[in-house]
Formats: structure tokens, sequence, C-alpha cells
């Protein structure tokens, strides 16, 4: 597209000329030039100067008016520089500016204006121009100011009236020059048919300076047809101008037509008159010595119209919905897609060249005339070219004659690289289409590209490209396509000397399954470098390749002319792997005939070799592979005298002779047995073959079971038949087999005894005895697992009891008793984890055994799976060698021992009023409250809910820190207890008397602590067995409060049947105010009593107040005491003494035994209930 | 007159292509056949745009090249028919026909026992010059 | 008292249960391909789809006399019309004529125009050798020794090969008496 | 072509295929026996689809196809359609066949344990039947599987006969 | 007439000569001699073991054809009393009653031959017997289950067997 000229790819825009006051015309034009649509401005500093820009030229006249001389008209169809001439030469206005100054100035100056005027309008009328006359005041030059403001207004008024004026003026213009040769057009005014193209043409044109494409189109359109009508009938050139003249005019036409209607967005219009467009002149192909010009000038049309295309598209909406618009289905979307346009001009570019190329060859006489095409230029018609004579100072065209003209041509034709623009075209149109993923039409563009590439000589550009076309053609199986495209890459290779593509390309080339009816095909093909794909083909490469292999043939290289073998010093050796193309070259199915097979014992492997290569051909020996290397083995073809080669792991290697080893379409299936000595999976790897002595392929092992169907061709020359004669192995053979390890030989016993208690580190012995084997390299594994599945320890874990989250723990592990596991144990443990444990087993003998012993501590009471595994490899040389396994597993249930609680008592026969306790809080949370300075009791007891008998050592209270410890005073009552023994299901209690001091709202008093250990029968051995386990419990925190009153009771120890005695209350008022507290007293009736039942009394403030009672015991036994309501009335809170406390054992007679002693076993007994 | 007649698998590989021209273009005609595939899958899998019916097995024209015009046809096996002819205005009931008469035989031909997915031999669809 | 004489052919297969012959020729053609896959050997091939031929022969032989109202198959010449006219027509729906008698009546020829166990199929190159009809010459075997001939069955032509029918030589070996089947002895 | 053979055609053969590979070829290797029967099966599956839906429209979805299968192509074989269709809207269908042709003559006597030559125990009768009837459905399996994933439908296909002669075929496709 | 769509069981069956259940039993022997169907519907006593008793039976017979073959008026040469026959070949009986029974026998080509053996007075039952033949064929031969040669073990045959035979008796 862009060697069209700049006035034709864009849409033409409006011309003015302004004269005269060139200081103005700077700010004039660029104010123009803003407009929408803009004006282009002609500036000229004064009128004179007019004349000169538009020569009125007599010959150019007959648009102005109709030229007699027709000849001047036929004399070709466009004038090469008019549209040009009308976009930047001849304007559709002439504005002449004065100053004002000259206008009233002095008379010279006023004539001088006259005549410049008079010859303007001389000059424009020719062309009816329309003219302007803009007079410019400006004022007195004294005070500048001033005057520049004025002038800046005026310029400014000016300039915005000026716009518009010119614009329609403009228009107006172009529309009567329109007018004025449509009408000539329909009244058919015109001598010749170039003119009517031509005016055609013109009014075209001018409709577009007036933006009315509509009109533009008709006219264009009309040209267009008009020319195409002109093939038969014009004979003013000769034959072959003429053709050219026409087809250039045409195609500007079609150009100018296509723009318009892309740039409307008609595209589906735009494509249908494109299409017309080619079909109309396809054929017109011209004589034939310049058929050159025809392709070449079909390529450019479809090279611009994809540019023009790809342009405009973009804009457009998405191609799909066009194609639903378009109601005629005969559209199709690739005629939307530039690529399409794209890949057929590099088709016609390629014609171009090799017709070019046949004419050259044709003319190569004429050369030496070459020099006469120099002279050659384009003459002032489109299309039309002449030949510059040189007369003196005066040129002037001389026409050519056709064969002149061909000269010329075929001259120009020489100085292009056609196949640079053609790869060019080729990849625009390669890009877009892998854009699209349309990657078939893609690999075709890739296809040409690799192949002029490969023309000119660019090979790695051009394997490169083939490679990735292959692909696609394999991968969809399009033989007789990816035969051509091997071929290149062979050849490419080849070029390149590369010997191993080269070897790969061929075979794979040899095996492909060329049907024999498209071979038959091909061989009318002029095919390329592979030759017809055909049986004799793939034979003839087969066998070239096999020259190569063994060493007889030879690469001969472009670039270094030795030709390079395949010999000792470079070895050729290919892989071939499940996704290689040259599966078809050589596939090895390898099946195990057992899946599972015992240590020691041997079992057959089947091994079946296929290849399509056309011809059977012998491999000299067989490597199979193992991942046991031990079980490698070589297979010797017995009629090949084995050379040197494979002589250096003939020792290791056990070798098998095989009467032939002749590969081809039918399985080749060798069964031999194998004897694996390793345990663990035995699979083989890859069967190797040897070619003559430098070539190897190597191909990885498939087991038939899961074999991959080959590439999607078929080879129809053949029943597919299965690798291995017994169908059951051919569905369910396995390229690998499992080597069972040895059944072990060594003991792993778990001594477990009886459940575990939380807290206590439980012990488990170990065992590992060996019978039969030695243990090598020994090692146990040790892992925890909570049964019930649920994790073994919390992350979130809060109760400060374990301050680890971890609810069972391995501890670690001793080793064997006797020897003190401290430093031996130790450096034995290599990792104990929380719930993992690794331990490295000493070398033991057989017979022997070793021992050690697993802690585990339980923080929860749940139930733990043990699992232990040995190790161990039964000999000593390797410790890489597959060892022997045993697993042992031991659930263990983990108990609580141990269950603590804890609850307060009141002092005894005191009662403080704790309004909280009393009238409660509704919000008040369950927590005990005791009364400040007040002794109170915490009976701690521990129960033994396990089912062994266990020591308690100790029971204490211990507080957390110490200014607990301070602000209140835990002391157990009586002195520290011995070891009491608890059976199962027992119960142990310890009193301890606290007495808050500091007056915090809520106390802490720590944790209850009980030291206990089992009871390990009589003799304490020094085992871990009977360590001491320490329990704890939180004890809840206690509110305090200070009680105002604190009623007491008092009496005697005890009564005896009969006789009186005194029952003492004392109220005692902590508070600093007078207490009203009411007393009511129930009638008891085993007591006879004195004195009032209701009482009101008042205490003062920090005093004591005492209400005595005469009692006469009248029964015997515990006796309940008269109970008392104790009412406040400054807290209205009423409360009575518990009855236990208000009881009284009654003697019936006087006892004698020492009271102190009951007294405080009863206290004890009292408390204890 | 036909100048190609081929029959893809359901994978876009080449069951069977046959060319009916002396000239010496049968590898074009190789392309021509496969880059049709593009448009196939492009209908096929976009069916808005696809025949003038919904899933009808004749997919029309595929796409006019300079001097051909190919057809395309969509077995409910996955299997495409691809029809390359040269004369430009052919009426689509014609093609159609052929189609027809082609799937016909190609079925006659599969349901030889010993038929290979590759070759095959539908002589019998020579007609229609 | 006689037996009603043989019914026709056409008549039996007209009123018998029919099904499509595709169904039955592409069965036939998958066994005979499963066949070679699995025994890889044509020769092989031929033994076995004759084997299956005989033992249908037995089966389909009672069905045959039942249908047929066949009483008695004595002569050889008649009893291979019999075949040729009914037998092949009410299960093949298919007629075949027999020709080329020897001299002394113990050797005939089958000739089959139509075949429907061939339609569609094509020998490939590498089945040559492969007698694909194979199991009609086994069935009529099996059938005519249940009616106590001992035969032999060859192909002398075959479409698939080229020719231009099918031609199934049949010859009769001997005729094999009813023997009694205890020991006289107890 | 509208050609026609005997029914007994096709039940012989049927009868004598099967018996050939699961008593003479693989008496003791009974899956494989079962492999290659539905092989058979499923070549023929293949080309029947093939044949029978030539110029019909191309179906949408599985369930067009399963359908198909039930009706006319069905109807081709035996005459009838299959009988009741179920899914579970996850890829399997149960086609169900009341009187499904190939066994309306299946029939052993249980009360009848054992005869002369090898007296069997009646138990041993009845699986030894239900072994040799569950073979022959291998063909009609393949016959669905190999039209189905002709018809670009991958799927397995299993028999269940616990009510003869009704026989359900279940269609897991694969995704 | 026209037997069997599919294993419907079309034809309606030959009607019974005399009314009244008189069909004693049923034995089919095929031309090895072997037996393939013992099926009784009242026989009062029984004396011998099966097997005697079938060895009995086809003895019986066996010696039976060969002797009305032998006097066979109408054919010129005859072989030897008891040289074996081919099936069908000469003559052949089709029953003989005595004062107790009434034996009708039927032998195919193919050697299957069938013994009914009912009340004296029973008409003829050539068509019954070619009935029965034919559901042998439906049933039994049709059968994939069955193996030529083999004792028949079939529920369908049997029931229709004896509903037939309850038929003609």
């Amino acid at each position: 597209m862009e060697d069209y000229p700049e006035e034709m790819r864009s849409p033409p825009v409006s011309l003015v000329a302004v004269a005269g006051c060139p200081e103005l015309h700077q700010a004039i034009s660029a104010h123009l030039h803003s407009l929408q649509p803009p004006i282009n401005t002609l500036a000229l500093p004064d009128l004179s100067k007019i004349s000169l820009l538009i020569a009125p030229n007599p010959k150019d006249d007959q648009s102005s008016n109709p030229d007699p001389v027709a000849s001047s008209g036929s004399a070709g169809i466009l004038k090469r520089d008019w549209l040009l001439k009308h976009r930047t030469k001849i304007p559709a206005v002439v504005a002449a500016f004065f100053s004002s100054d000259c206008v009233s100035g002095d008379p010279a100056q006023w004539l001088q204006l006259c005549s410049d005027l008079d010859n303007l309008k001389a000059v424009i009328r020719a062309r009816n121009i329309i003219l302007v006359l803009v007079v410019v005041h400006s004022h007195s030059k004294d005070d500048i100011t001033e005057d520049r403001m004025l002038a800046l207004r005026k310029r400014a008024e000016i300039d915005s009236k000026l716009g518009s004026i010119f614009a329609e003026l403009a228009n107006t213009y172009y529309r009567d020059e329109g007018r004025r040769i449509k009408t000539r057009i329909e009244k058919k005014s015109f001598s010749s048919i170039e003119l009517h193209v031509r005016y055609c043409f013109k009014v075209a044109v001018y409709a577009e300076f007036r933006r009315d494409w509509v009109e533009a189109i008709r006219f264009y359109e009309d040209a267009y047809h008009t020319v195409r009508e002109m093939i038969g009938t014009s004979t003013r050139l000769p034959a072959i101008q003429r053709l050219v003249e026409i087809k250039t005019v045409a195609e500007q036409v079609h150009f100018k037509i296509s723009t318009l209607l892309l740039h409307g967005g008609k595209i589906v219009e735009a494509i249908t008159w494109f299409r017309q467009h080619n079909a109309s002149y396809r054929k017109l192909t011209g004589a034939p010595e310049a058929i050159f010009l025809h392709w070449e000038w079909m390529s450019r049309q479809f090279l611009v119209f994809a540019e023009l295309l790809e342009t405009s598209s973009a804009a457009i909406q998405s191609i799909s919905s066009l194609i639903a618009g378009t109601t005629e289905r005969s559209l199709t979307e690739w005629e939307f897609r530039p690529a399409n346009y794209y890949q057929l001009a590099a088709h016609y570019l390629k014609e171009k060249r090799s017709s070019l190329e046949i004419t050259v060859s044709i003319s190569e006489t004429l050369n030496e005339s070459d020099s006469s095409a120099d002279s050659v230029v384009p003459s002032v018609y489109v299309g039309q070219f002449a030949r510059l004579i040189e007369q003196g100072d005066a040129f002037l065209m001389h026409p050519l004659t056709d064969d002149e003209y061909i000269h010329y041509a075929i001259a120009e034709g020489k100085r292009f690289q056609d196949s640079f623009e053609i790869i060019a075209l080729l990849k625009r149109s390669y890009e877009s289409f892998s854009n699209l993923e349309v990657q078939r039409m893609g690999a075709l563009c890739g296809f040409q590209m690799a192949r002029e590439y490969y023309v000119v000589g660019d090979f790695t550009n051009a394997k490169q490209l083939f490679d990735g076309v292959a692909n696609l053609y394999r991968q969809e199986g399009w033989v007789t396509l990816l035969w051509e495209v091997l071929g290149y890459l062979r050849e490419c290779s080849r070029k390149q000397d590369q010997m191993k593509n080269f070897i790969e390309y061929s075979l794979e080339l040899a095996a492909l399954p060329v049907l024999s009816d498209i071979g038959v095909q091909c061989s009318r093909i002029e095919c390329g470098p592979a030759g017809p794909a055909s049986i004799e083909q793939k034979e003839l490469i087969h066998r070239e390749v096999f020259g190569f292999i063994g060493g007889e043939l030879g690469l001969t290289s472009v670039t270094t002319s030795t030709d390079l073998k395949v010999t000792g010093d470079n070895q050729l050796y290919l892989e071939i792997d499940l996704v290689s193309p040259l599966r078809v070259v050589l596939l090895a199915s390898v099946a195990f005939h057992e899946q599972i097979i015992k240590p020691g014992s041997s079992t057959s492997i089947t091994l079946s070799l296929l290849s399509h290569l056309p011809l059977t051909f012998e491999v000299d020996q067989l490597e199979v592979q193992f991942n046991q290397s031990a079980c490698n083995f070589i297979v010797v073809n017995s009629q090949r005298a084995l050379l040197d080669t494979a002589n250096d792991d003939q020792w290791s290697h056990r070798v098998e002779t095989a009467p032939s080893l002749s590969l081809s379409n039918r399985w080749l299936r060798l069964t031999y047995d194998i004897k694996p000595d390793q345990s663990g999976k035995l699979e083989c790897i890859s069967v190797i073959a040897k070619m003559g002595p430098h070539f190897t392929i190597c191909c990885r092992a498939e087991s038939p079971a899961s074999m991959g169907d080959l590439p999607l061709w078929k080879f129809e020359d053949r029943v597919d038949a299965y690798p291995t004669k017994d169908p059951a192995l051919a569905f369910t053979g396995q390229k690998a087999t499992q080597v069972e390890e040895p059944d072990p030989q060594v003991d792993l016993n778990l001594g477990a005894s009886g459940p575990a208690f939380v807290g206590e580190s439980f012990v488990i012995p170990v065992t590992v005895a060996s019978r039969g084997h030695a243990v090598h390299f020994g090692e146990l594994k040790i892992n925890l697992v909570d049964v019930r599945g649920d994790g073994l320890f919390s992350p979130r874990e809060t109760e400060p009891i374990s301050l680890d989250s971890h609810h069972v723990q391995l501890l670690g592990m001793s080793g064997p008793e006797g020897e003190d596991e401290s430093n031996q144990g130790v450096d034995k443990i290599k990792k104990i984890q929380d719930s993992f444990g690794l331990v490295s087993v000493p070398f033991l003998n057989c017979g022997e055994s070793w021992s050690c012993k697993l802690e585990i501590k339980w923080h929860r009471p749940k139930p733990v799976m043990l699992y232990v595994s040995l190790g161990y490899s039964p000999d000593s040389h390797d410790s890489t060698a597959q060892k022997v396994n045993i697993h042992k597993s031991l659930q263990i249930e983990g108990k609580t021992a141990i269950l603590i609680s804890h609850h307060f008592m009141l002092p005894f026969r005191q009662d403080p009023l704790l309004p909280s306790i009393i009238k409660p809080v509704p919000d008040s949370d369950q927590v005990a409250t005791l009364p400040l300075n007040e002794t109170s009791i915490l009976i701690v007891s521990a129960k033994n809910c396990s089912d062994v008998p266990l020591h308690l050592i100790s029971i204490s209270v211990e507080a957390e820190d110490d200014n607990i410890r301070k602000s209140c005073s835990v002391q157990n009552s009586g002195d520290h207890l011995d070891p009491a023994l608890l059976v199962p299901g027992e119960e142990f209690k310890r009193v301890f008397s606290v007495v808050p001091k500091t007056n915090v709202s809520r106390l802490n008093l720590g944790n209850a602590c009980i030291r206990w250990r089992r009871d390990s029968g009589t003799e304490e051995q020094s085992g871990l067995a009977a360590s001491l386990v320490l329990t704890k419990e939180r004890i809840p925190h206690v509110n305090l409060e200070l009680s105002p009153v604190v009623v007491s009771l008092e009496c005697p120890p005890y009564a005896i049947l009969g006789d009186p005695f005194t029952y003492y209350i004392k109220f005692h008022n902590q508070t600093q105010l007078l207490q009203e507290l009411k007393l009511s007293l129930a009638d008891a009736q085993s007591f006879v009593m004195s004195g009032s039942h209701d009482d009101t009394i008042y205490v003062l403030p920090k005093s004591e107040q005492i209400l005595g009672y005469k009692l006469v015991p009248l029964a015997s036994g515990m006796q309940q005491l008269p109970r008392f309501t104790v009412t406040s009335v400054r807290y209205s809170a009423a409360f009575q003494p518990s009855s236990g406390e208000s009881t009284l054992f009654v003697f019936p007679s006087k006892p004698h035994f020492n009271t102190v002693d009951v007294e405080g076993k009863r206290i004890e007994s009292l408390a204890a209930e | 007159m036909i100048v190609c007649v081929a029959v893809v698998g359901h994978q876009n590989n080449p069951l069977y292509i046959e060319s009916f021209t002396d000239a010496d273009d049968a590898l074009k005609l190789h392309h021509i056949v496969h880059c049709s595939l593009d448009v196939v899958d492009e209908q096929v899998n976009n069916p808005k745009k696809s025949g003038p019916t919904l899933n009808e097995t004749f997919l029309g024209l595929l796409y006019p090249t300079e001097n051909y015009k190919v057809y395309g046809y969509f077995t409910n096996t996955k299997v495409k028919f691809i029809l390359v002819t040269t004369d430009l205005d052919v009426r689509d009931t014609d093609v159609r026909n052929f189609f027809r008469r082609f799937h016909a035989a190609y079925v006659d031909a599969v349901s030889n026992p010993f038929h290979v997915p590759g070759k095959k031999i539908t002589s019998k669809t020579f007609e229609k010059g | 008292m006689a037996p009603a004489g043989p019914r026709s052919g056409d008549a039996i297969f007209a009123s018998a249960e029919r099904v499509n012959a595709e169904l039955f020729t592409l069965t036939y053609g998958a066994i005979v391909r499963q066949l070679l896959t699995d025994l890889e050997e044509v020769e092989e091939v031929n033994k076995q789809l004759d084997q299956m031929g005989y033992n249908i022969g037995i089966r389909l032989v009672d069905e045959f006399l039942a249908k047929s109202n066949v009483s008695r198959c004595i002569d050889f010449k008649e009893t291979a019309e019999v075949i040729a006219k009914v037998g092949f027509k009410m299960f093949l729906g298919v007629t075949a004529s027999v020709t080329n008698w020897d001299a002394d009546g113990t050797c005939c020829s089958i000739v089959l125009e139509d075949n429907p166990l061939v339609d569609f199929v094509e020998l490939p190159d590498t089945c040559q050798g492969l007698y694909y009809c194979n199991v009609l010459s086994g069935v009529i075997r099996g059938a005519l020794e249940m009616v106590s001939m001992k035969t032999e069955v060859t192909w002398a032509r075959d479409m698939l090969r080229g020719d231009d029918a099918f031609e199934l030589q049949v010859k009769l070996l001997k005729q094999v008496p009813e023997e009694y089947p205890y020991k006289d002895d107890e | 072509m509208g050609r026609e053979v005997s029914e007994s055609c096709v039940d012989s053969l049927l009868t004598e295929l099967v018996s050939t590979y699961s008593t003479r070829f693989y008496a003791n290797k009974p899956d494989l026996a079962a492999h290659s029967i539905e092989a058979i099966g499923y070549q023929v599956g293949l080309q029947l689809s093939e044949r029978y839906t030539m110029d019909r429209p191309r179906f949408s979805d599985h369930l067009e196809a399963i359908k198909f299968i039930c009706k006319d192509f069905w109807s081709e074989l035996f005459k009838k359609q299959i009988d009741n269709l179920k899914t579970n809207h996850r890829g399997t269908f149960v086609l169900q066949d009341s009187r499904f042709r190939w066994l309306s003559r299946v029939s052993i006597d249980p009360s009848e344990n054992g005869d002369v030559s090898e007296d069997n125990p009646a138990g041993v009768a009845e699986n030894k039947a239900s072994l040799v009837t569950k073979m022959h459905l291998n063909f009609p399996c393949g016959i669905i599987r190999g039209a189905l994933s002709n018809l670009g439908i991958p799927c397995a296909v299993s028999a269940d006969i616990s009510n003869l002669p009704a026989c359900s075929f279940v269609v897991r496709i694969k995704v | 007439m026209q037997f069997f769509g599919g294993s419907e069981i079309s034809p309606s069956p030959p009607a019974p000569t005399v009314s009244g259940n008189n069909a004693n039993m049923m034995y089919v022997f095929n031309r090895n001699g072997i037996c393939l169907l013992y099926r009784e519907w009242n026989r009062p006593l029984r004396t011998l073991n099966p097997q005697q008793d079938h060895k009995l039976m086809f003895g019986l017979l066996f010696s039976l054809k060969s002797l009305t073959a032998k006097m066979d008026p109408t054919i010129a040469e005859k072989g030897n009393l008891g040289v074996p026959q081919l099936p069908g070949q000469g003559c052949s009986f089709h029953s003989f009653h005595t004062n107790t029974y009434k034996l009708s026998f039927m032998e195919t080509p193919s050697g299957i031959k069938l013994i009914l053996v009912t009340h004296p007075r029973t008409g003829d039952l050539r068509e019954s017997l070619k009935y029965i033949y034919n559901l042998y064929v439906e049933y039994v031969v049709k059968n994939p289950l069955y193996s030529p040669g083999t004792p028949i073990r079939s529920e369908i045959f049997n029931t229709s067997l004896d509903q037939y035979v309850r038929s003609i008796a």
C-alpha cells in the first residue's frame, strides 16, 4: 500500500490560497487547518506570486472548456499529477488580503493593487476559482499597545468569519466543478471512453472533497466499470502497455472504492467487491512474455486489500457476528481474514517469480540492450511509460514499443529479490493465523515460508519452521504432507551436516506408512527432496540410511567437502522414548511373566521388538537394562560375529545368544529367564540395539498392557498382533515386577504392662531378638498414633497442667537395662520427637537379642496406638541393600489414676454474714466465697480411680506465687502425714485451714498437688516403675468478702442428760455502723430452754454482743440444739447456722475420758462428714 | 468437476484422500483439505455459525480458494468428509446428494471386517463429474 | 400316513423369525477378524472356522429337519438337493444350486451366487489363503454327519478370491449306520 | 439394504462363538474369553452405529445418543426398543430390556440336579449356567460400548441379569 | 402348519384323541443311545434303576426296528437281522400297543428318538411327537446353555412338555 502516492491513500482536503499580508498567514493557515473538516492553506506573500503558482496552461484547460483536441483526451486515461495538483496547487478559493492603508494609500499603491487584482482574476477565472477580498484595517502606528489589541481583535474576528466563509466557498467550488463535469457525463458529451473514465474519476474526487462518499463511490464504480469495458475496445496503445495501463487505472479506482467502503465500515460489500475485482481480472493474463506483470499485479491487489482489511478490521466488530449478518453463506469467514489475502499475495508473487525467470531465460539474448531501459520513465498518464529523450535542454517523452517496454519491465523485475518479499508476506499471514489459533492454515504458510527459506539457502530458519509443521502433521497423521516436510528436513540436516538429525529424519521417513495408491499419485507430483512417497522410495532411503549406519557411506557435507561418517570417533546414539516419532522405527515391549516373585527365585521375561521400516534388518546385539543393573543382560545375534564392541561389560553381564535378531513388522519375541537377588521393584528400563560397530538405538521399554497405540496412521499391511504370543500376557503384561523381600528372621517384642496413668512416664520394654538373621544397620521406628483419630496434641491447649500441649508424649528411650541409659541410651537415640522416634539398633549376631525401654507420658486419658517397626539388613556388606522390615503395634490405654476434688467449709459454729451469699447477685458465678480474716477450711480429697493400689506420698496446696502466699495463709491442720496406701476406689482427705488476710476481691489459692507412686509390691527395686508422680489440680479462685456481722454460737462440747448448760450466741459487728439484728430462736424438742425466743439486738460498731440461754437436755444422744435465725435489718439478710453445726451430743450420764482427745476426734469426724 | 474427496477421522487424521486430477497438484489438494479442517473445527465448535440447521451433517461451503470450492460434511461418528471441486457454481443439493452417496459408500467400506482405519476403497465415488 | 413332503425353503424363511443381515454379517466378520488377531496363523483360523461351523451344523440340523419336515435322509443326492434348496434358503435366505455330480453320485458341488456372509468383505493381501466362509463348509459337514453321512467339504471357488461364485465341493466318504451303544454282555 | 437372514443364524453363531472362546480357547481364563468376545461385540457395535446413524443430524448431547441406542438402534437389532431407561444424571445410564431376545431361550432346570455323565449339585450347575449367560452378555455389552464410543462417548458397559429373561445394561460414561 | 414365532408356541397342538390323563412316560434318546430325557407322569411301580430302564427301552426299539425292517415284505434285499441301519432307513414302526399301554415312537433322520408311552387306547400320536420334536428344537437345541448330546435340563422345555402332554392325554 505504501507504494501508492500519498494523495491516493488519504481522503482529499479542500485547498484555499491566501495572498498578501504575509504576517497573518501563519495564524490563518493554522486556524483553517484546525477546522473540522480541515482546510489546507496555500500562503503567498503577495498576489503577483499566484500567477506563478497556477500557470494557466492551455493544454491543461480541457477541464474548463471542452477540449476540441481529442488526442489529448485519448492520450491516456488519468493524468498522473491531476489529483496531486488539485490537492496541493489549485485552490478552491483565493483570498486576497490588503491592508487598509494600501487601499486608502497613495494612488501608486492603489494602481499597483488594481493591476495585481486584474491579473489575479485573469488567472483565477480560467479555473473559476472563487476570489475573496479581505481588507485588513490597521490603525496609525502611534500607540502600539492599543493598536496591537485592535489588530488582535480584528484578526480574530476576521479569522472566525473567514473559516466558515472559506469552508462553504470551497464546497461550492468543488460542487460546481463536480456538477459541470457530471453534466458532461450525463449528456455523454465526451469524445472518448478515456474521457468518460476521467470525468467519473474527477467527479468522484470532487465529491470526496465535499466528503460526499456516496456520490464518490458511485462515480468511482462507474469509472471502474468503464475501464473494464475498455479492455476489449481500446486500441490506443500497443497491446501490452494498453493492458498495463488499464489494470493500473483499475487498480487505483478499485483501491479508492475499497478504501471508501472499508472506512464506511461496509466490510462485506468491500469483500464482495474485491471478489468481483479479482474474478474479472484474474484471467486477463495478457501476452505470455508479459505474464509476470500480471502475476505481480495480482499479488499487489491481494497485498493491498489485505492491508486495507487489516487496518480497518481493527475497527470493526467481531468477524463471526459479521458472518452471521451475511444472508447468503457464500461469503465464508476466511474471506474476512487478512491472513488469507497475504497468503494469496504470496502465492501470486511466486507465480510472478517463476514466470519472470522463464521470461528472463528466454530473453537472455536481449540483455545487452538493457541500458536502454534506464531512460524509461513513467509518463504523464497513469500506468503509462515513455522513454525520456533529451534534446538540448528540453526533454520529450517518446512512447515505447511493447518490446522496449518488456525489456524495461524485466529489468525492473530483476532488481527485486522476490523470495524475501514472499517470505515477508507469508510471515504476516502465518503470524495472524497463529494469533487466531488457526493452526492448520498457519502450518501451510509455515511450510511455504520454510520452502522459501530452503530455496534461498537459509537452512536454520527453514529447519525450525519445518519442524513446527512436521509436529502438527505427525500429530494428525497426515502422512503425505509429513513425508514432504521430512524430506526437506532431511535435506536441511544433510546440508548442515548434522548426521544425527539426518539419520533420524531418514529413519522416520523410511518407516512412514505411505499408502501405495497415494504413492502412485505422488509420483505425479513435482515432489520435494523426499522424492515420491512410495514403497520403492522408502526402501531406497532405508538402504541409504543403513549404508550410513554401517559406516560405508558418508555424508558429503557442503561446508567441508570431507564427508563425515559414522565411525569410532563419532559414534551415533539414538534415543526412542514413548513420544518419539521414531517409535515406528523400533518398538520394544517387555513383559514379566509374573507380577510378584520371591527373592532368589527366577522368572521369565518376554521382550518383543517391532519395526516398521520397509526392509527387515538384523540387529547385532541387544542389551536389556533394568533398574537393578545386576539383572542387565545382553543378547547377541549369533549370525553376526560380534566385533570388538561391548566386550568391556561382557564380564559383568550375562550374555545370551539368539539364532537371529532380524526386525520386521512382525513381532520378534524373545523370552529369557531372569533371577533378581534384590527385593523391591524390578523394572526393565530400556532395550538397546546395536547395529554395526558405531550405531546404537536406545529404546525405552514399554509394558504390553499399557502400550500406547502407534501414531494415528495404521499399517494396513499387517493384521495387528499382540506383542506376546500369550494373549493373557498381552493384556496384563507389565515391564516391571515386584520382588518380595525375604521374610524376617528376627523377633520384635513389645512387653507392655497394664494401663498407663496420666502423669506418670510409662515404660514399655522393647526387645529385638534375632533368630537366624544377623541384624545390620538395625533401626527402630517408633510412632504414636491416636486411636480415636483426633490428634495426639491440641494446639490450643489452655490449662496450665500440661504446659506443653501434648496429650501423649514420647519422652525418650533408654538402653537395655544393666547399662544405665543416661550415657548409653542417649547416643543411640537418633531422634525423639513427641510422637515419633528413630532409634538405631546395634549389630546383633544370630541368637543375640537387644532391648530398650520406651518412656511415654500421658497428659490426658486416651488410648494410643504404638507402632514399632524394625528395619535391618541381614547382610553386612552394604547399608544400601534392601532392608527387611518387621512391624509391631500395641494399643495402650491412658487412664487417670488419682481424682482430686475439694470443697470449702466455714469455721465451726461461726457464721459470718456474707450478703453476697445470702442474697446472691444474679450474675454472680458459682465460686466459693470466703470471709476475710476469718478461718475457713479447705478439704482436698484424692480418690484412687485406677485398679491398682497406689502410694500416696503427700497432699499439699501449693500457691503459684508468693504474694498469694502472703495474702492468705494456707496450712494443713495437723502435721505431715506418712505415706498412705490407697486401694482402688478408696478416697483420702486432707484438711487445710485458710485465712485470707489482704482484701482482694478474688483469691487464687493455687494447686492441689498430690504426689503418689504405683505400689510396686513390697521390695522397692530401683526401676523407674515406682517413680514419683505428681498430680496437680488447680483450685478455682474464691471470692473474698469482709463479713459485717459474724454470729458465732458457743456451747460446751457436750452435755449431760438433765443438767443444764448455757448456750451463747455471739454477735460481732465488724463494721463502723450500728447493726440492728433480729434473732428468732426455734424450739428444740430435746431441750428445754429459757429466754426470749424473738429478740432484736443492737450491736455497736466494732463491738460484740452476747446472748446467753440456759438449756436442759431432755434426751441423750446427738441432739439438735434450738435453731436460730439472725436477720440483719441493714442488709435485710437472714441467715442460719447449718444444722450440723447446731447439734450437740448428750451423754446419759457423765463420762470419764480425755475430753480434748474426744473433742479433737469429734472435730475431725464432724469436719469429715 | 470434483478434484478431491477426503475422509478425515475424529482425530483429524486422514482416513482416505483421493484426488482426481492428472495435474500435479495432489499435494496441494492435501494441503487444502487439511486446512479446511480448521473451518470445520470452527463451525462445529460454535455451531451457531454452522449450516442452516443446527447439527446438520452437511456443513456447506467451507471456503473458496482461488480455483476451488471446498465443502464439508460431518457425521455423527465424528468423521469428516471433505469435497474439493472446481466448478464454481455448484448447487448445495447436488453436493448434499454426493455426500449422502459418499457416506453410504463409506459405511459399507468400514463394514469390511478387515477394514483398518486408514485405507479405503470407495471406488464408486467417481461419479458426478 | 405318508409324511408330508418337505416344505419349500421360501415358505419356511417367510414364516421364520428374521433379523437384519448386517448384524449377522458384521458379527461373523468381527469373529473372523478376532480369530485372526488371536490365532495369527491363517491356517489355524480356517481350522477354527470349520470347527465352529461343524458345531453349529450339529445343532442346526434338528431345526432344519423339524421345520423342513424332511423325514428321511438316506439318499445323498436328494439330501444335497434339500440342503441347497431348502437349507440355505431357510437360514440365509439365499438359494444354492447343486451341480457337477461325479459318476457314482458321491461328490457334488453346491454353488452360491449370493452370500450374505461376504457383504462388505474385502480380503486384505495379508489374508490370502484364508477361507473366509469356511464356517459354511463346517456347517454342512456337521449337519450331514448328524444324518449319518461322513463328508469332506472343500472350497472350489471363492468370490473373495475373484471367482464368479462360491462353490463348495461336498464329497461323501461313508454313511455310518447306527451302532448299538451298549455292550451285549451286561 | 433390508436384507435379512433367519434369526437362528445369529443365535447359533453367538452360541458357538461363546462356547468357542469360553470352552475351547480360554477354558481356564474366563476374563480373556470375555475380553475377546467383548472386542468382537465392540467392532460390531462400531460398524452398526456407523450404519444406523447415517443421514440423521448429529446428536447434541450424550442423552440423545443414548436414546438413539435405546430406540432406533435397539429396534434395528431386536425389533423392539429398550423398555426402561434410567440415569443418575452423572454419566450413568441403565438400559433395561424386559425381555432380552438373546436370553429368551436360556434356561436350566434347577430342580433336576446333575445327570448320568457328571453329576453336580444344582447349585454348581446353576451358577455355572449364570456364568455362561454372563459370558454371552459380553457380546451385547461390547456392541453398546462400540456404538457409543463411535459416537464419541467413551464408556464402560456391564450387564445385570438378576431376573431372566429381563436384562439391564449399565453404561458408565468415562469423563 | 407354521412353527414357533420365536419361542412362542403358536400352532395348536393336534387334538388329543381320547380325553383323560393317560400319558405314562416319555423317553428321548439321541443317535448314540444316550437318554437325553426321561420323564414320567404316572408309572406306579419302578423295578429297575434308571440306567437299566433306559438301556432296556433303547434295546427294545433297536431290535424292534431291525425286526420290522427284516419283516418288510415290500423290499427285496434285506440286511441280516441285527445288522445296523441308518436312522430312517428301511421301514419303521410308529407305535405298538399291549393290553396295558401304547408306545408311540418317532425317529428323526438325525437319530433323535422320541418315545411316548400312553394308555393303550390313545390314538395316533405321530403329529404330537413331531410337535414335541419342535419343542425340543426350540427349547433344547436353541438353548445356549445346552451342549448337544448331554441330558436335557431346561425348565422351559419340561414345563411346556408337561403342559402339552397333559393336553393330549
